[in-house]
């Protein structure tokens, strides 16, 4: 039982939090929220318990490996900060406020399944599962203009995105005469090749790179704050897990590093250049976060051992210097507003904390030690050196400088700008206080001291699959 | 042509015409259907793989018809879903215009 | 008697730390009480003028004692003394001159405010002045050559607040250092052919390595030409000379002191402590001749049309560096410094009584002084006219005997230049007579009034004090004397004098009797014929204006420095700096691009998607 | 000595400001300044004990403490000082020590500044002692972007420009630096990033000549290299004094640093075959900062752009790649660094008083106020590399390397001091000298405690300038590259 704890933890808070939101009575949206950090702490613990589980449930359809679990991890880290993040009363109506613990446990446990898939069509099963729960989060704000489209359009992009994929699955299927990812083999035929790029399309727009970027900016703004700091922190996590494990089962032929090399490229480009000019900070850090898939895909792109270790430590440190600004913008954005870069003005004199948190979130996202972003991207680099892909790292490194003009921006505009007389206090749950914390914590840790998790990455990624 | 090969092409062609209408159409409901059909050229895809193919049952935990079954499920709940939020889209803009989503840009 | 090496080197360094303890007690510890830094600073200068001058007369070897200042690598750069006839002389005269100077100064500058700065500063001038002149190695020269640099800049800027005298301490500061660099050049050559710096060794292993044809002649030529380049800039020879005359903005015991053993001295003895290397070097040694005699002669006509009395005294001083320069470039080791000696005392003393006649009557111009009564300051008038009579060169004083050493050195020289040297000297000569005739005869015998000159700064409405008729006396007296001191430097230096044959002296007194009697002329009798050069208008005012040589450097390396300036300023902030700004903004229009591709029509997303795929699948197939 | 090899004075140099950093944010108001000035003055107390310490006859690197990182990338926190690391760490402690005392009258947001401030010191200190690759660019890295709100929060004229600009340009440099470095790595047998074992190893000479710009580039551009220096007159005008003497103090020496010991160190055969390029960069960065500090009116446009020119004297030292040269360039970044903290300290003190650094509205200050204005000439007569003072004897030994290496451009190097007369007489003759100007006679002098900083900035000058051989010693094991 121990080999699958994460994903029954997930299971059970997802209905315990569905319970709960059943009750009747002001309390109720308190209560679930409770009940979703209580439940995120126990999926956390399961995680952690789970972590040097092995086992192989399900009749091969189901692994649980060390890439599973550290991915686990990482996702029930984001998962965390979400719940937290839900505790915040502002954020929502109060009536889908019960739902809101819900989902994100429900979406926890698509990724969690996701990452422990090692057959397409439990893959694309997982895959539906947690991508519905996203849809669903991201038009919470139903009662608002932009939260109904934020959702629709999220919704058609991936609906048409995954039905590519299934198609894809079928191409795949057909021309390897498997479903098993162990079994498609290294050398499929080009057709089987091109189902393998459209199968890759589902998961690339999980990530939100280019070309199936677009989505990310209108869903981040659309999206309740929590919401959004699920989408932007575990839901990373679980697609480059499952990349990596994909790539790792049927190799990096010359056409898939070619693609994914553009894909990483644009993106990175793309995201930065969009960002640039955001006033709208979740926005911000929608573009933001597809130039973050880019680096990510690095470490793909170079096809190493050490890669994949790198993108899958990318991934987790994405999840811990990610979550700093969200929850800031939780904090600001009372009322399901989305904070633009004037409420940010005189956060320091407002809440010394969340400018702190604010401060080296972005110092994190561009890449500056001693947060842990500057490791992460170290050690991408060390991987795409290391196969001589010096220019890409180039490319990346000078897009980690665009990118700085609009993380200092936020910076100083939290540093410098005064305080308006009309903007109201900030007011910090205690769970808020301690999501702010234990990210700050966690950033100075894993900025000081990357080895530990890096070694869990680096076994993640040293060939996990069954043979 | 085998059988395999027209129904690869039959579906390849459902699949374009799903795109197409995703693409084309305006309405958020006829966009779904786009989106059905294309599923459907999955489905089709695979009950011809399993039928005619090489899935082999030895390799393949499931075969072409049991994803089948996953791709009906997993579809109506999408449309569920989609419908939902249409809905939610209708109760906004009185329109279910593609072209009224236009609050999120930039 | 002559003392042992440890003596004279203790002496050699108390001569030298004295004035530097003096400079820093007195600008640190005693800035609140002037009398009491004044008196350090004459008691140092005290201390240095005997040590200086025991060591001049007690010392026969040449003595090199050098301590490790600093080790790079495996060069030692040394700190230390080397007494030679030449640095012995040249120290005495500094040690001398600058006491002088300083015991002046307590009267001259008894009212000022800065007083305490202004001795520090003397003291440091010393010190410097010393220590280049004792430097047995060429960084310590260059060293010490660029703190006289410093110290002659605070000096002559002494009265800070007025623009002029700023100006005057930039110009003279900045035009020095083009000669400085030229110089800094010269010396790291002379170190890269000689492998070391000790400056007589350097010189020693020159010699060898040329007949050993270890290093060319024109390599030779080369550093000896730099360093004249220096040369010419301390020591304010045409092309660099425009600085001198602008430094008259210091308090006058400056001008004396710059003008006669410091500041532009150092130029003459380091061209004097590397005559081994200009002998070596004969094509700059003729250029420098040359150079030299032409800027006498150019001086001294400019001399000839002042009316500021420091003015005048500052171009003769131009045209008599240039005299011994032209001295020592033919070979006249002896002959040229002598005449540094000399001028030396004359023409502090000169300065001083001028100093003297300044503080009294509260200007500067020669006729306002003559007219107000300057006859009557019978001591000051009769150290002005024995300074006077030494430069012009009348037999029997001073500046004869030395310029006739010097004019007998180069006519000695064969060849063209040399004679055209002569030639330039001796007209020189004559017109310096003549300029000293006019400047004696303005202040003895005034004329009508004139327009009323602005009075001069330091003016203070006071007969001399003690102190600076004591200092007058006692340079008088040394000017006398020194008119017989010629056998003794050059055995001092090892180099008779020439001998003074009448076919050589005869040009020289002509000339000298030559422009004197046309001073008597212009200016001796009561007659309202103008003076010689105010028969040209034209010429007259060319030499006021000094031949707008200064006027050209002005339009032409200042100015072209200035477009220089300007040019690049443009090019940091109309080029450079936008285009760094460009570029942000580029990427920033591109960022803006970006996010309006980002229309929100999600056809359009999906489409870009579908169409890369579709782009992808046509791709797959053709490579099949 | 024994004693003194018992502590481990390394890490203790590097976790003082560190730990400062952090009380800082914790302790009362009232006490941050006083916690400040006492670590800084025991970091200044542990500096002094490094350079005491540090056996300068047998040279490399000492005190050396070694301990694991990251296993997996074999990283390394592997501290040790040699005689340049050592002059360096002092020169970073005087000037944190200094600027810690000019800062004293700051009531702004006290909190956050000296936490930046310290932050960035121990940036600056790891960079020194790091002799681990990744290290030593993580604190490269740490240093650098703490000055992003310290202009953009403390600064003055157009900061956030300033700020960001300066940002920018130093991670571009960044980026250029990410793959060289780790290319290094990789192609160094990818088991290693000690410098030094780099540095032995050695690389194919194609990778050199390769790899070498991407290095001088991406820390020349710290180092103020023309044309890459726009950020830095802009950065220093802009920055509060203390950032601005801590910036043209110390960090710019970070990219000399860099520059010697990475680019030149590990790639000397790349060093040699583009030293022409480097050698005619720095003297054109000479003549032109000279030139365009000749031409500015605000007293810290002008200390900027002569930190362009004097960088370059720097630049120009390293790129004869002779022994001399790069002791005086090592000799000249200590000296710049203490004369343009001089330099900054003084001007900030006038600063805030007038808000106003326009050179033309003052005058004669050398009498208005006379203690700031004597240090104020000392640190002029020091950038004119007078003798007496540190920079002389430093630029003395770049430019007799200068001349024996690229004689024309040794020339021309050269010819640039007499610019550096003209624009810094300048700026003594409008501002120090002339007539007072009476707007100003309501300035106050430095009270003694204010002067103590700057005085203690003059007598290092001084002192190093009388006796230069306390630092010569340090740095006297630097071999020329190219023999």
């Amino acid at each position: 039982m121990t080999a699958l704890a994460p994903e029954l933890a997930a299971a059970g808070s997802a209905i315990a939090c569905f319970a709960a939101s059943m009750a009747r009575g002001p309390g109720v949206p308190r209560l679930t929220a409770r009940v979703g950090v209580l439940g995120a702490l126990v999926t956390l613990a399961a995680a952690l318990l789970a972590l040097t589980a092995r086992a192989e449930p399900l009749a091969g359809v189901y692994v649980v490996d060390a890439l599973s679990q550290f991915l686990k991890l990482g996702i029930a880290s984001g998962v965390l900060v979400a719940a937290l993040a839900a505790t915040d009363s502002t954020s929502l109506r109060p009536s889908a406020r019960g739902d809101l613990p819900t989902l994100i446990h429900l979406g926890a446990l698509g990724m969690m399944l996701l990452s422990s898939a090692v057959e397409l069509v439990t893959l694309y099963v997982a895959l539906e599962l947690s991508a519905y729960a996203l849809y669903v989060l991201a038009a919470l704000h139903r009662d608002q203009r932009m939260g109904s489209e934020g959702g629709a359009r999220y919704l058609l992009f991936g609906a048409a995105a995954s039905a590519t994929t299934v198609f894809g699955i079928t191409m795949l299927m057909g021309h390897t005469g498997t479903t098993q990812l162990t079994h498609l083999g290294t050398a499929p035929p080009p057709a089987a090749l091109l189902g393998l790029a459209l199968f890759l399309s589902g998961l690339l727009f999980k990530l939100a790179v280019f070309p199936f970027h677009a989505w990310a900016p209108d869903a981040y703004e659309a999206a309740p704050h929590p919401a959004a700091t699920l989408i932007g922190t575990a839901s990373k996590v679980a697609a480059i897990g499952i990349l990596v494990r994909v790539l790792m089962a049927v190799g990096h032929s010359q056409l898939l590093v070619h693609l994914l090399l553009l894909a990483s490229v644009a993106s990175m480009t793309v995201g930065n250049l969009g960002a640039l000019l955001q006033r709208n900070v979740k926005r911000l850090l929608g573009w933001s976060a597809i130039a973050h898939g880019g680096y990510a895909l690095i470490g793909l792109v170079v096809a190493s051992e050490r890669g994949r270790a790198a993108a899958l430590f990318y991934a987790v440190v994405y999840v811990v210097i990610g979550a700093g600004p969200f929850l800031v913008v939780t904090a600001l954005g009372a009322g399901g507003r989305n904070p633009d870069r004037a409420d940010l003005q005189g956060l320091a004199r407002r809440s010394p904390l969340l400018a702190a948190l604010l401060l080296v979130g972005m110092f994190g996202l561009a890449g500056i030690p001693p947060t842990p972003g500057f490791a992460g991207k170290w050690f991408l680099f060390v991987a795409a050196v290391e196969r001589g892909a010096f220019w890409l790292v180039l490319v990346a490194a000078v897009n980690a400088t665009i990118s700085l003009y609009y993380y200092l921006q936020l910076i100083r505009d939290a540093w410098t700008g005064e305080v308006s007389p009309d903007a109201p206090p900030i007011v910090l749950t205690p769970s808020m206080r301690l999501a702010a914390v234990l990210v700050l914590a966690a950033t100075a840790l894993l900025g000081a001291f990357p080895g530990p998790v890096w070694d869990l990455a680096a076994l993640a990624a040293g060939g996990s699959l069954p043979q | 042509m085998t059988p395999l090969t027209a129904f690869n092409l039959c579906a390849l062609a459902l699949f374009c015409m799903g795109l197409y209408g995703v693409l084309a159409r305006k309405n958020l409901i006829a966009m779904l259907i786009g989106v059905e059909l294309m599923l459907n050229a999955a489905s089709l895809n695979a009950l011809a793989w399993g039928r005619y193919g090489l899935v082999d049952p030895a390799h393949a935990a499931v075969s072409g018809q049991i994803l089948v079954l996953f791709i009906i499920g997993l579809a109506a709940a999408e449309a569920a879903i989609a419908l939902a939020i249409i809905l939610a889209v209708h109760r906004h803009r009185h329109s279910v215009d593609v072209d009224d989503l236009d609050t999120l840009e930039g | 008697m002559v003392l042992d090496t440890p003596t004279l080197t203790r002496l050699a360094l108390a001569a030298l730390a004295a004035p530097l303890c003096a400079f820093a007690i007195a600008g640190l510890a005693l800035r609140s009480r002037p009398r009491a830094a004044a008196a350090l600073v004459i008691a140092s200068g005290a201390l240095t003028a005997l040590a200086t001058l025991a060591i001049l007369a007690l010392a026969d070897a040449p003595i090199q004692q050098v301590w490790t200042w600093l080790r790079v690598g495996d060069t030692d750069l040394g700190f230390g003394v080397l007494l030679d006839p030449r640095s012995r002389l040249m120290g005495a005269v500094v040690g001398v001159i600058t006491l002088l100077v300083q015991i002046y100064s307590t009267g001259y500058m008894a009212h000022d405010p800065g007083r305490t700065r202004f001795f520090a500063l003397l003291a440091l001038f010393e010190w410097a002045m010393l220590g280049f002149a004792y430097a047995p190695d060429l960084l310590q020269a260059f060293i010490f050559w660029e703190l006289v640099g410093l110290a002659s800049f605070f000096l002559i800027g002494f009265w800070y607040d007025r623009p002029e005298a700023i100006a005057a301490a930039k110009k003279a500061f900045i035009m020095t250092r083009v000669g400085d660099v030229a110089m800094l050049i010269g010396l790291v050559l002379l170190f890269a052919l000689a492998g070391t710096l000790d400056i007589r060794e350097s010189l020693d292993r020159l010699h060898s390595l040329l007949q050993g044809h270890g290093i060319t002649s024109l390599q030779v030529e080369v550093a000896a030409a730099l360093l004249f380049v220096g040369v010419v800039g301390k020591s304010a020879q045409f092309p660099l000379h425009t600085w001198l005359p602008d430094a008259m903005a210091g308090p006058t015991p400056v001008s004396a002191l710059l003008h006669s053993a410091t500041m532009v001295a150092a130029g003459v003895f380091l061209f004097a402590r590397f005559e081994e290397l200009f002998l070596l070097a004969p094509l700059t040694r003729s250029a420098a001749l040359l150079l030299t005699a032409f800027t006498a002669l150019l001086a001294a006509l400019l001399a000839s049309v002042q009316v500021d009395i420091k003015r005048v005294w500052a171009w003769s001083s131009i045209s008599q560096l240039g005299t011994m320069l032209a001295g020592l470039a033919a070979g006249g080791l002896s002959s040229g410094l002598f005449h540094l000696t000399t001028h030396a005392a004359f023409k502090a003393l000169l300065f001083l009584s001028a100093g003297a006649l300044i503080h009294h009557y509260g200007t500067q111009d020669l006729r306002a002084l003559g007219r107000a009564g300057a006859r009557r300051d019978r001591l000051t008038m009769l150290g002005l006219l024995v300074g006077a009579a030494a430069l012009a060169g009348i037999p029997g004083f001073a500046g004869f005997a030395s310029k006739e050493a010097v004019l007998t050195a180069v006519h000695d020289v064969p060849g063209r230049a040399a004679a055209t040297g002569f030639a330039l000297l001796v007209i020189g000569a004559g017109f310096t007579a003549y300029y000293v005739g006019r400047v004696a005869f303005l202040l003895l015998r005034p004329t009508a009034a004139e327009p009323h000159e602005p009075t001069p700064p330091d003016a203070h409405g006071h007969p001399p004090t003690t102190a600076m008729s004591a200092s007058i006396l006692t340079l008088t007296l040394i000017t006398l004397a020194l008119a017989f001191a010629g056998p003794l430097v050059a055995s001092l230096l090892g180099q008779p004098l020439p001998e003074l044959a009448l076919a050589h002296a005869v040009p020289g007194i002509a000339a000298v009797a030559l422009g004197l009697a046309v001073a008597v002329f212009d200016f001796g009798r009561k007659s309202s014929a103008p003076p010689l050069f105010e028969r040209v208008p034209a010429l007259h005012g060319l030499l006021l204006r000094g031949f707008y040589v200064d006027a050209i450097y002005q339009r032409v390396f200042v100015g072209a420095a200035r477009l220089c300036a300007r040019a690049l300023h443009f090019a940091e902030t109309r080029l450079l700096d936008p285009a760094a700004d460009g570029l942000a903004r580029l990427t920033l229009a591109m960022g803006e691009g970006t996010a309006r591709g980002q229309s929100g029509q999600l056809q359009r997303y999906i489409g870009v998607a579908a169409l890369l795929l579709a782009c992808v699948a046509l791709w797959l197939g053709f490579a099949e | 000595m024994s004693a003194l090899a018992q502590i481990p004075i390394l890490p203790l140099l590097l976790a003082t400001p560190l730990a400062c950093t952090l009380l800082t944010l914790v302790v009362p108001e009232r006490l941050i300044k006083p916690l400040n000035a006492t670590l800084s003055a025991l970091a200044l107390g542990l500096a002094l004990a490094l350079a005491l310490g540090f056996d300068a006859t047998t040279g490399g690197y000492q005190f050396a403490f070694v301990r694991p990182w990251i296993p997996a990338f074999r990283i390394q926190l592997d501290l040790a000082a040699d005689g340049i690391a050592v002059l360096m760490s002092l020169l970073n402690a005087v000037v944190y020590f200094t600027g810690t005392l000019t800062m004293w009258s700051l009531n702004h947001r006290t909190r956050e500044y000296f936490a930046f401030i310290s932050l960035l010191v121990f940036g600056v200190f790891g960079v020194f002692l790091s002799r681990d690759l990744f290290a030593f660019f993580f604190f490269y890295e740490v240093a650098v972007l703490p000055m992003y709100p310290l202009i953009a929060v403390w600064g003055s004229t157009r900061k956030a420009y300033a700020a960001m600009k300066l940002t920018l340009y130093l991670m571009a440099g960044s980026a250029l630096l990410f793959p060289s470095l780790i290319a290094l790595y990789v192609l160094g047998g990818g088991d290693t990033w000690s410098i030094p074992e780099l540095a032995r190893r050695g690389f194919d000479p194609s990778v050199q000549v390769f790899l070498y710009p991407f290095l001088y580039v991406g820390f020349g551009i710290l180092a103020g290299m023309w044309p890459l220096h726009g950020w830095s007159p802009t950065g220093h005008v802009a920055a509060p004094t203390s950032v601005s003497m801590l910036h043209a103090g110390v960090l710019m020496k970070l990219g000399a640093f860099g520059i010697l010991r990475v680019a030149i160190g590990i790639l000397p055969h790349g060093a040699e075959v583009w030293a022409p390029v480097a050698a005619s960069l720095a003297t054109a960065g000479i003549i032109y900062g000279a030139f365009v500090a000749w031409r500015q009116t605000d007293f810290k446009y002008v200390i900027g752009f002569s930190s362009v020119s004097h960088m370059g004297i720097v630049l120009l030292g390293l790129a004869t790649l002779s022994a001399d040269g790069t002791r005086g360039a090592v000799f000249q970044m200590f000296a710049h660094g203490v004369m343009t903290a001089l330099f900054f300290s003084v001007v900030g003190f006038i600063y805030d008083q007038t808000h106003d650094r326009d050179i033309d509205h003052y005058g004669g200050l050398a009498t208005q106020v006379p203690v700031a204005g004597t240090l104020f000439i000392l640190a002029a007569l020091c950038g004119m590399g007078v003798p007496g003072f540190a920079s002389f004897v430093a630029e003395f030994l770049v430019f007799v390397a200068a001349l024996q290496a690229w004689p024309v451009l040794g020339i021309i190097a050269i010819a640039g001091l007499v610019i550096t007369a003209a624009y810094l007489l300048r700026v003594l003759g409008k501002a120090l000298f002339g007539p007072p100007n009476p707007e100003r006679a309501g300035l106050l002098d430095l009270r003694p405690v204010q002067a103590l900083p700057r005085v203690i900035l003059a007598g290092l000058l001084l002192l190093f300038g009388f006796v230069p051989q306390l630092a010569l010693d340090l740095i006297s094991h630097i071999g020329a590259v190219v023999k």
